[in-house]
């Protein structure tokens, strides 16, 4: 008998996959009905301390082999968050608040309102400018991120989970200042850039981007696989999962459940249901009757 | 992006234009582009021409609205899609009700049996009243300066609605509202679009959705069975930055 | 009348495609029959001071949107390549020399041989693992990459070209160590892997390697466009170039000219003359009559 | 990778073996496969059973052909493909020369009415000869142990050639040569297949490469016409390095 659930930081699953954070997270009533479709759980959008509308459209372009996108950080603010966490939890499964912010003190501010709105956990979002250096992220920072880390693992009650940039030079470097989350996010988008060539002009209006989708899984794989080889730690994998295959290769390089955002449009709400089979599927043919003894087969 | 060289701008009135250009692709009636204008934004605009020859009719409201009615003949216009879950055109004997610029994504539908009910703030902002066959049409507006003075409900109190087969409504969301909560216990079938802040069209920003649909792929066109069940219909709705709130009369 | 020759360090091509380094340029009949297809120019497979056999297979590995390859620097040695130059050379056409090293002294070294074979220009392959730093490469040290760069410019009377990696954190800051090349190259690939489901196991047999093709497309022109904006520099576009609308992207982005490796496999030998013939019929439908009216017109 | 559970494993003589495995893909006479033994390499391998059962018959030389001949019925099977140029099989009266292991890629052309010439180096490492219909095969060894004491070629001479519609050889590059330097002047059309190193198989890496053409994509099968332009036919290739050599007798 194939039992597909797994726990991530102590955190029971129903299966290995959530909704990742920016897709379909900003509406309470879309979460629920993600939970409905089959995600374990739901990531919300990432949240910061002031509502800001983000940048005008064209903040999403189809491209192939996945999404640019550059929302821009839009966002209620915290305080105009509670009801959407209301309704999402009232479908009984795990919540994972997202928040992003430049300081170690933001970040803090954020996860306590996440605390006390019932969030599962917290997920930082490591990927917002950062202010100090040009052209680079919170993230790409190990000295700010281990101590956005240690901050919130000292004050919160709730699981914290590190969400690292795959823009940088060494994610070991990154992934080692995170070593106290209790589970690492692993990746954000890929920096890119689309121009149309009639408009000799980026499309974005924020010109830079960010790539999600297919065109970026082998590379959200390679990154699971070194930081599991490296550090051991628990890893949500996430980058370009469209079907049960992509999830495998996740859960082999090391991750113990993954996240799936840009697949909701390239596949459909049923993207949960449709994976979830093909990964029993799997299982019973290849012999494996739980994820855990496929987590991390792979890496040697 | 799709970029199409403008063939034709047809001004409607003070606000609003047709903007027309030649375009090889099957869209339904009810479906909608995303259109591009560079160094302003990109929004939602239905396809009010679905013909080879297609057309957006585009009411100026903002921003972006504003600069896009200033496009010329021989400009190019940009834009994705289709996009959206079209009308079920089947039906034969259609009851069309727009308000505002709600007529534009109705214009397709209008054949010559069609009845309408054509509904705006003020006579200048009537859209494609004059497409119905004479005596097809009635006319509503909230300050009386043509037609019944009202709202579009009540264009359609006079009408017999058991000799329709399908109602297609267009308009401010608590227009939709008022005509749902109005045909809720009556036999006639409806299909309602909506409009809601998109920013992507495709599924994943979640700023037009509704009681977890999404307005850009499952809707904007919903039954009337299907509205019945939505909380947020005519009720809440989030903000460009997430931010819930009340709908207020637009 | 549409003319799509370019130049780049002074160098004419007849139209803005070279090969790229690593792609059938390993034997000089190959670089011949590819300069017959229609490049204007091509790059040497990157040669190191010594033989060297490389990984076993697969060191080359087709996904979804491109290719993985890790083919572990095999060469056969600088002083081996003197043939192949020479039969590449007698297609009458620009060759640029890839070279690799570790240190400032083999690029010297390597630079030197090339320049002495009758290499139009060298190009200096910043890829390489580098020795100092674990899990980085050399061209993610400024300090080195500056060291290298300035040697081979005051030693060397061809034009240097150096080849980027995107996988850094702020690739503005290793283009503006790279300041004295005549031109900078960008983008090798994108670190990645890709795992065999059924054999549990990393499929090429270095486990990690470089993804390039459609995937990455947009990834190179984001690089192009900031690096294009933030130096100046005249710049060589290279990753998922597979039509002309790919090519103008990365033209209109800030390349003077491109080079095409992956196309090769997924579109055939054909590509240089139908991305040719594409590209003259975009200019005249856009009343572009020269290649450099097009360069960088999107960057703002 | 593609990965099919192996069916059977058959031992042809002392060091070489079919593997059969269920795989519903057309592959045409010619064509071969990359086939990755994890913790080994990938090699090129021809398809010698093009049915839906299909098989491949690996004669073991170096660390990775002979880890591939031990595998077992049950044990899994990894490859790639099917890739490259198909021999034309349209031909009638097939005359089909092979050396050593290169009869593997030959098996599936042999028909009812095909005459062989098979060749080896000695008696044990001949390979299906006993294919072809009785009195249709010419057996020759270097040592003389079985058949005509002596080289593929010396096969060939005693067989009247315009007899045949179409030569299809494969087998060391030294031979291939020495049979075309035979027939270049002889009216028999005749195809040749190549072996040079293979680390890609998709026509990128340019290890397999001989005038500018990739065996792997462009071949490995070429024509007589093809191969009498070539200049490092039977002359030059480059070793895993990349380094150019002159070639000598395998
Ligand atoms: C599916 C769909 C089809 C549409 N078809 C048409 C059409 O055919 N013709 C036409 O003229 N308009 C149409 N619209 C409406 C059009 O998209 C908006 O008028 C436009 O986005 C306004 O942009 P702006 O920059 O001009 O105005 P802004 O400056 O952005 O806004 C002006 C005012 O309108 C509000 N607003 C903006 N967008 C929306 C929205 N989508 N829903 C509700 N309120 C909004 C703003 O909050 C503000 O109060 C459609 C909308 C949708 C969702
Ligand atoms: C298109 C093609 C089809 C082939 N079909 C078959 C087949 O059906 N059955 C079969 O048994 N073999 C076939 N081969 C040959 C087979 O690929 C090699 O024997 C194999 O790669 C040797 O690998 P290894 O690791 O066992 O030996 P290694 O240890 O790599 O090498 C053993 C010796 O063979 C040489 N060698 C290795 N590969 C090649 C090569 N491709 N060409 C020339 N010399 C080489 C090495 O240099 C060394 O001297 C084919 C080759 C090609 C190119
Ligand atoms: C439209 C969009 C918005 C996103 N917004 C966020 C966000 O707010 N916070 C965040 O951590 N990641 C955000 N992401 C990144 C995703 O969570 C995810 O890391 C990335 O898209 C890769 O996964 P995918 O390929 O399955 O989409 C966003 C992605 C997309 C496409
Ligand atoms: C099989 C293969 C081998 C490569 N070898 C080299 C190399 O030796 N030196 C180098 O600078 N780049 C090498 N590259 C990178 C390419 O030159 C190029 O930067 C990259 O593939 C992106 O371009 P593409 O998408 O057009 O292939 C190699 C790429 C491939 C696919
Ligand atoms: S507009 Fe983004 S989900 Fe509908
Ligand atoms: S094997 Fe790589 S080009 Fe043929």
């Amino acid at each position: 008998m194939v039992h597909i659930d797994t726990a991530i930081a102590g955190i029971q699953l129903s299966n290995p996959m959530m909704l990742a954070s920016g897709i379909l997270d900003e509406n309470g009533y879309t979460m629920l009905e993600i939970l409905k479709k089959g995600a374990a759980a739901v990531v919300t959008k990432s949240i910061g301390t002031s509502e800001r509308t983000g940048y005008k459209p064209p903040v999403v372009v189809p491209i192939q082999g996945g999404l640019l996108n550059a929302v821009g950080l839009a966002n209620p603010g915290i305080d105009n968050f509670r009801d959407e966490m209301k309704i999402a939890l009232s479908g009984n499964r795990p919540v994972f608040g997202s928040i992003f912010g430049a300081t170690a003190d933001e970040f803090l501010q954020l996860g306590l309102k996440m605390e006390e709105y019932g969030a599962t956990a917290v997920e930082l979002n490591l990927s917002c400018p950062h202010v100090a250096g040009y052209g680079t992220e919170v993230g790409s920072d190990p000295v700010l991120v281990e101590d956005i880390v240690n901050t919130l693992k000292s004050n919160l009650k709730i699981p914290v989970f590190a969400k690292l940039s795959p823009n940088v030079t060494d994610i070991v470097e990154i992934a080692k200042a995170a070593q106290k989350a209790d589970a690492l996010v692993l990746i954000n988008t890929v920096r890119a850039m689309s121009i149309d060539i009639h408009a000799r002009k980026a499309v974005l209006t924020n010109r830079y981007g960010g790539l999600s989708g297919q065109a970026i899984k082998n590379v959200g794989v390679r990154y699971v696989y070194e930081v599991s080889k490296e550090t051991g730690k628990e890893i949500i994998g996430v980058g370009g999962i469209e079907n049960a295959e992509d999830l495998i290769e996740y859960i082999m390089a090391g991750a113990s459940a993954v996240q799936i955002g840009t697949a909701l449009y390239t596949q459909g709400k049923d993207v949960f249901s449709r994976i979830a089979a093909g990964l029993v599927e799997f299982m019973e043919s290849e012999g494996f009757n739980r994820i855990s003894e496929m987590i991390g087969v792979a890496v040697e | 992006m799709i970029a199409k060289i403008i063939s034709e701008v047809e001004k409607l009135g003070r606000n609003t234009v047709t903007i027309r250009f030649r375009w090889d692709q099957e869209v339904q009636p009810g479906q909608f582009l995303m259109v591009w204008l560079p160094r302003h934004s990109e929004i939602p605009i239905s396809v009010s021409h679905t013909g080879p020859m297609k057309g957006i009719t585009i009411r100026s409201y903002g921003e972006t609205s504003a600069a896009m009615i200033g496009l010329r003949e021989g400009d190019r216009i940009f834009f994705r899609g289709p996009y959206g879950r079209p009308f079920d055109t089947k039906p034969v004997r259609k009851l069309i009700v727009g308000g505002g610029s709600g007529m534009a994504g109705l214009l397709p539908l209008i054949d010559s049996d069609a009845r309408g009910v054509v509904s705006a703030r003020t006579s200048s902002d009537l859209l494609f009243a004059d497409r119905f066959a004479e005596g097809h049409v009635t006319v509503v507006t909230d300050d009386g300066s043509s037609g019944i003075k009202g709202y579009a409900i009540d264009g359609l109190k006079s009408l017999p609605l058991d000799e329709f087969d399908m109602m297609y409504v267009c308009g401010p969301e608590l227009m939709l509202k008022s005509i749902l909560d109005y045909i809720v216990d009556k036999p006639i079938p409806a299909q309602f679009s909506l409009e809601r802040i998109m920013k992507c069209g495709i599924g994943v920003c979640d700023s037009c959705s509704i009681d977890g649909k999404q307005l850009c792929t499952e809707g904007p066109t919903f039954t009337k069975e299907e509205l019945l069940g939505m909380h947020e219909f005519g009720t809440a709705r989030l903000t460009e930055s997430g931010k819930r709130i009340q709908i207020g009369r637009h």
